[in-house]
């Protein structure tokens, strides 16, 4: 699914923010990813979703070496992954459901053959209510869940989620990562990053630990 | 107390589960701000049309004069000291009426004469009292016209004191003008063209700047460049009908505007003249009319190829 | 592979903790594309320009016209049969030397008559041959002009043939014609002024809109509105700068083309004039060459104003 | 310092965010305000920072009532107050250590003034290396800290923080947590909105806790 090696990363003249790593993901498996702030986890994450390219080394997503894809087709790719951006990267003018929605309107899809199920999936979430307002007058919470129903409304072979659950209260954190679990027994890919211990203890799931730019396997 | 209150603006009350009905576009009001480049683009078309307008008051202006012109001669027979004028006149007139290629020949009486001249004298009274030529005109067959040159000598051989005036440097004059001014035309044409493509590549590049988040949000949930391009070009393409159908309004009202300025006592010459020209038949050259309706229609091509080319020249080099 | 990187492409080596040099301007930018409101105040400032350049040309042709004739009255001797026209021409020409308030009295030989006609006529062939009048310019002293009327009565009484013209006709029909022009042109002035104010005030808003949230955050940090005015004004100021000296220049540049396409053979008529009147002596009217100087100063004025004003009143109204 | 006296809030017409908030903070106070997402935390933070208004009740802040404040006052109200936003609200076109420097330049203090005091600051939330690049180049953690950096650094009566430690490792949380102490030893009252039991668990402050609107003191 995907295989990492010797990835280096530097932005412009910096330092290098990730260095030698290697990493293999099982399709189908659960993986946390944690470190200290400015360890690394994002750019990582940036690398899978294509967002930017590693200065060094080999990176393997679906089979394919990411150095040489083409331009147009990414977009395939894209759609075969979902994220959750750390700052939520919802569209201001765009409605709570256009906002969820979004990847299916992007590939072409009818709203009609989609309005149900995305409805179903903001009810999942809490936000049912919420469908028709804009961003801005989400709760930070109320963003984060719905940057999460945005990564997983169109059912991924790969879900990033970069610190998923910094705003929601730790029931509602247990009830989101259910979803990622409930995705995970249907064969997709998963990898959060994410500082919160409390989390991490109670799903049972290899963790790996970066820092400054190093990963080391297990916590 | 009045304060910040963005979110409280854009506040909605939290509506039941219901099925949204309308769909945001893709590409943000705001942050695809056209208002400016409407504007700018309806000057343009505005200048457009006045430009066209004008070339057709040129067109008509040069037809109408040409045709007047060019459709006759005249020969004028100058009072001589040892000749009968009005005898020479009628030999001249008969002379025209035998030959080849005219087909009506009418002697002017002293008054029509001076009438005539009037344009080109005004009603300059220092020559109220001059002793004014006779004068001959004749329609020449445009299909088998004769020959002036031969008509020319045998009117001088025969006829004292007769000239065959074929108003051949006035028409040479107003062809030259008329050309000249055609020319600036179409150069103002190919330079407001020019400036419009020019506003609206800076205008989509701004536009693709200030909306670089939500493309980069759009590229990463799987868009494709064609896709964000249509979004785009939606927008320009409607910015351009309306400052197309805007400035050509605009300049209808200004012909009409010259229209009444023309109509009233005191506007005269040039003015005048085109009220004239603007109010006169609309004969054969309806076509030319259609010209105006053209200016919207290329406004929006303008807008709408121009964004699109440059919205995927502009994606492509910053993603 | 090439893929959204925006990120990288702003990114920078993280410095040594050095002491930061240049500070950034408050208002972004790209939030506030002044791009396409440059070019929009561009072709005001032009077409303002051409404006102004036109009113000047017009009131210069007006000048140069009336003074050449109202500074000098003309009598005709038309001929008649029973009277030698020299002797006529003669006795007129005494009457005027004696007359109060006439300072030159040159009479005209047929040659420089001809000539003195032809502007009217033209090199009309018709009446190449005519008899022509003898005409006696004389020069009045404007200070103390003479009694017009009675001139003329006492030329018609003692002179055979004799009539006085003082182009007063002619000079009506320049003067009505160059104000009906000269409203024209001042009205196009305040249609332009009006549609700047529109275009800086459109501007400012979508400036406003889109960095709206900045403006938020500069609010919630304390920030005055008189110091976000100030950072927006300042955005307008070198806008307005800008687009007055590319319009000023832009025109400067079309008067030139118009000098050199007036200089060539080929035109004639209006362009010909245009040229002469462009390229005529610089004289007393120096004073109205520093109305385009002035553009930039206005364009410059209107955008910092009207930007000051309608981002106060914005302000205002949004937050 | 700021007293509510049955406040209520809502937002158009929609039902009520916040109803009957009765709470007092003595000046020098420190208060942890807690609750799940969605419970109106920003909201009551939003009437203390002056960007929205009360539908009813009277709010007191500074020994004044807010109703009354006329438009050209809040500016300096606002400059006797810090806030960290939940989502940080960094301005994108200013670099770090202008983010940070904002509230002084607004102020119309001239930058060698305070260029030191900035630049001290900054590495005490360990982003002195990152003063010269802007915003969208910061980790998560980073951006969440130079909003904390400048809400404190115009030393404000009053510090309003909003969830300010959920994008850092529980480490660095409480070294930021020392920094509002720290404040708070020197005369700040602080009020900080969070979901972090953890956090909470290692400060002694008392906690308020708000649910669907309605406050209840202490856990
Ligand atoms: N586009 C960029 N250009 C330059 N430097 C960058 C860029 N993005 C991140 N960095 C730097 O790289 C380092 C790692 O950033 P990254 O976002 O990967 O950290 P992180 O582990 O996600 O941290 P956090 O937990 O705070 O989100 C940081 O020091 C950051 O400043
Ligand atoms: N400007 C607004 N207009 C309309 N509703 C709003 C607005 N701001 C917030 N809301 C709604 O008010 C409720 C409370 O929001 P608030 O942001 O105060 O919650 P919160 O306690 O901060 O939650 P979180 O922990 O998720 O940040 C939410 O349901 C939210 O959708
Ligand atoms: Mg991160
Ligand atoms: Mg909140």
């Amino acid at each position: 699914m995907i295989r990492f090696e010797n990835v280096g990363l530097r932005y412009g003249n910096g330092p290098e923010v990730l260095r030698d790593i290697n990493l293999e993901l099982e399709p189908g498996s659960f993986q946390f990813l944690t470190g200290p702030s400015g360890a690394g986890k994002t750019s990582l994450l940036r690398l899978l979703f294509l967002a930017s390219k590693p200065t060094r080394g080999l990176i393997r997503l679906f089979n394919q070496d990411v150095a040489t894809l083409q331009r147009d087709e990414l977009p395939d790719i894209r759609r075969r992954i979902g994220v959750v951006f750390q700052e939520f990267r919802l569209l201001d003018h765009l409605t709570t459901f256009e906002n969820v929605a979004l990847p299916l309107r992007v590939a072409n899809q009818r709203s009609s053959a989609y309005r149900s199920d995305v409805m179903e999936l903001l009810k999942w979430v809490g936000l049912a209510e919420h469908a028709n307002v804009y961003p801005p007058v989400l709760s930070g919470g109320e963003k984060q869940r719905a940057a999460i129903a945005r990564a997983v409304v169109g059912k991924p072979d790969l879900l990033l989620a970069d610190e998923p659950t910094g705003n929601v209260d730790p029931a509602l954190a247990v009830r989101l990562m259910r979803l990622f679990l409930e995705l995970n027994r249907f064969g997709t890919t998963v990898l959060v990053a994410t500082h919160d211990t409390h989390l991490i203890s109670q799903v049972k799931a290899p963790v790996m630990k970066l820092d400054r730019g190093l990963l080391t396997e297990a916590a | 107390m009045s304060s910040v209150e963005a979110g409280a603006k854009v506040s909605e009350s939290p509506k039941l589960a219901s099925v949204p009905q309308h769909q945001n576009a893709i590409m943000p009001r705001v942050h695809v701000p056209l208002g400016t480049l409407v504007i700018a683009m309806s000057v343009m078309c505005y200048l457009a049309s006045l430009a066209i307008g004008g070339m057709l008051l040129i067109n008509r202006a040069v037809d109408k004069w040409t045709s007047d012109i060019s459709g006759e001669i005249t020969v004028q027979i100058r009072p001589v000291v040892d000749a009968d004028i009005t005898k020479q006149t009628d030999i001249a007139a008969r002379l025209l009426e035998q030959t080849q290629g005219i087909t009506g020949v009418t002697v002017l009486s002293e008054d029509e004469a001076a009438r005539l001249l009037e344009p080109w004298l005004g009603k300059n009274r220092i020559l109220e009292e001059l002793p004014i030529p006779r004068l001959i005109a004749a329609r020449i067959d445009r299909r088998s016209p004769p020959d002036l040159a031969q008509l020319s000598a045998r009117l001088k051989a025969d006829v004292k004191g007769a000239s065959l005036d074929t108003h051949r440097q006035w028409q040479e004059e107003l062809t030259a003008t008329a050309q000249t001014l055609r020319w600036l035309g179409a150069a103002v044409l190919l330079i407001i063209a020019g400036a419009s493509v020019a506003l609206v590549v800076f205008a989509t590049r701004a536009a693709l700047e200030t909306s670089r988040e939500v493309l980069e949000v759009l590229y990463l949930v799987g868009a494709r460049d064609r896709f964000i391009a249509r979004q785009v070009e939606r927008r320009f393409f409607i910015a351009g009908f309306k400052a197309g159908v805007t400035g050509l309004f605009g300049a209808l009202l200004t012909f009409g505007l010259f229209l009444l300025l023309g109509s009233t006592g005191n506007a005269r010459g040039l003015l005048s003249a085109m009220r004239e020209l603007l109010a006169g038949p609309f004969d054969k050259s309806y076509a030319d009319y259609l010209l105006f309706p053209v200016i919207p229609v290329v406004a929006t091509l303008i807008c709408l190829m121009t964004a699109r080319v440059a919205t995927m020249r502009i994606l492509r080099s910053i993603f």
